[in-house]
């Protein structure tokens, strides 16, 4: 009873997640600053990858397949998905401080910038 | 037998690879050149992981995707960065 | 029929990258760019040796699986020679894994080269290098 | 236990999907504007990457396939971390 619970759970995260992908890929096409890009390489990275791993990691669970092969991609699937959250956001949070502060990709639609005021450029 | 999908998603691959590689070539820009290097190193790594070769996708990766592109920005943080 | 297709379409693009990489390493002037094209060409010679011992009809790479012990740890000749029936050639891997190693160190010897004639002649253009007489 | 043969109907699914958005990023990691897009978009792609070779190990019913994924996981970081400190440097000279 609670493999078919696990593997309707797995495969319904599995889907929401590629869809959510998806999203993330057309919003890298539409916005137009690479600062508003990192929304969507939020989206497509944590809503599109992690869950994407916790739902593989329990359908893994939940099929009647040899031990060896269910137990060994629910371990890598688990450690993927850890070292992704860790990695992710602090990779994308240098990368943007060092694009504002070597003006590489300047924010174009600028009303106010405070952190020139501020002296922190 | 190989399945189709896969097939289809290597041969993708593949053709995205001769792409960036003409890509390189014309391009003036050596540390966009260097970034579309370690996304074709993906697109191989994508190839070996179809083709059935667990350990080279160990080595590969490894290799391919980090090591090459910091040893190749050391080389160019010598000189400059535009091609004339 | 289409999966025939597909990869001797894999085959002639990955054969058309070794030809356009050594086409751009003869061409472009700048130091960097001649070492990226050298790491594709690398790169696409070993995907080519690998594709080289791909059968379409194997689903299963070159190791034997493990599990329980009375089974597989001492398998039969009839029993491996099934096995062998349905995987790929391991011999062009087995090549490939000295080669990427080897790749990695001839990289590192360049890039130090290149990096000292940057620091040195003030350039990384091959034809704006110029010998001082004395 | 679940029958293995009901991963037909989600496995051709969501690989054809996660496809459709791996052919995405890798158009705007060809196009991209700036250099900060592009990398990225590299880096998406690799999160990407990993469900695919997991996908990849699970049709062919092999574990061997799945080791990768581990070091391109730990990898993500690298290339972010050099080229910041790249585009600072040279800011600075």
């Amino acid at each position: 009873m609670i493999d078919v619970l696990l593997f309707v759970l797995g495969s319904s995260l599995m889907v929401l997640s590629a869809v959510l992908s998806l999203i993330g890929a057309v919003g890298f096409l539409r916005f137009r600053n690479f600062f508003l890009r990192l929304h969507s390489a939020t989206v497509g990275s944590i809503g599109g990858g992690v869950y994407g791993l916790v739902g593989l990691a329990l359908l893994t669970l939940s099929l009647d397949v040899p031990g060896y092969l269910k137990y060994y991609i629910f371990g890598v699937a688990i450690v993927s998905a850890a070292l992704v959250v860790f990695a992710s956001p602090t990779g994308s949070h240098i990368l943007s401080r060092a694009a504002y502060r070597s003006g590489e990709a300047a924010p174009r639609p600028l009303i106010r910038d405070k952190l020139k005021e501020a002296g922190l450029e | 037998m190989t399945p189709v999908i896969i097939l289809l998603l290597s041969a993708f691959s593949a053709v995205m690879a001769l792409i960036a590689t003409i890509k390189i070539v014309y391009e003036r820009d050596v540390l966009k050149a260097i970034i579309i290097s370690g996304v074709e190193s993906l697109f191989y790594s994508i190839i070996l992981a179809s083709f059935l070769a667990p350990d080279l996708l160990i080595a590969y990766i490894a290799v391919g995707l980090g090591l090459n592109s910091a040893i190749l920005l050391y080389a160019l943080r010598g000189g400059e960065r535009y091609e004339e | 029929m289409i999966a025939e297709a597909l990869f001797y379409l894999i085959v002639f693009a990955v054969g058309v990258t070794i030809g356009v990489s050594i086409y751009g390493i003869i061409v472009r002037p700048h130091i960097v760019k001649k070492l990226v094209l050298l790491t594709i060409l690398t790169d696409a010679a070993n995907v080519m040796a690998v594709l080289f011992g791909y059968y379409l009809r194997a689903i299963s790479p070159p190791v034997y699986p493990g599990g329980s012990l009375e089974d597989f740890a001492f398998p039969s000749s009839a029993q491996l020679r099934e096995f062998s029936s349905i995987s790929v050639d391991p011999i062009p891997q087995v090549l490939i894994v000295t080669a990427i190693v080897i790749g990695l160190a001839e990289l590192i010897f360049l890039s130090l080269v290149a990096y000292n004639i940057g620091v040195n002649y003030k350039t990384l253009m091959i034809n704006k290098l110029e010998v001082e007489e004395e | 236990m679940v029958d293995p043969s009901l991963l037909n109907y989600v496995l051709p699914v969501v690989l054809g999907v996660y496809g459709l958005a791996y052919s995405i990023y890798s158009i705007v990691v060809l196009r991209g504007p700036t250099v900060p897009d592009m990398v990225l978009a590299l880096d998406v792609m690799t999160v990407d990457l990993i469900i695919i070779y997991l996908l990849i190990a699970l049709y062919y019913e092999s574990p061997m396939l799945a080791i990768g994924a581990i070091p391109l996981a730990s990898w993500i970081l690298l290339l972010d971390f050099v080229v910041a400190k790249y585009l600072l440097e040279v800011r600075k000279k």
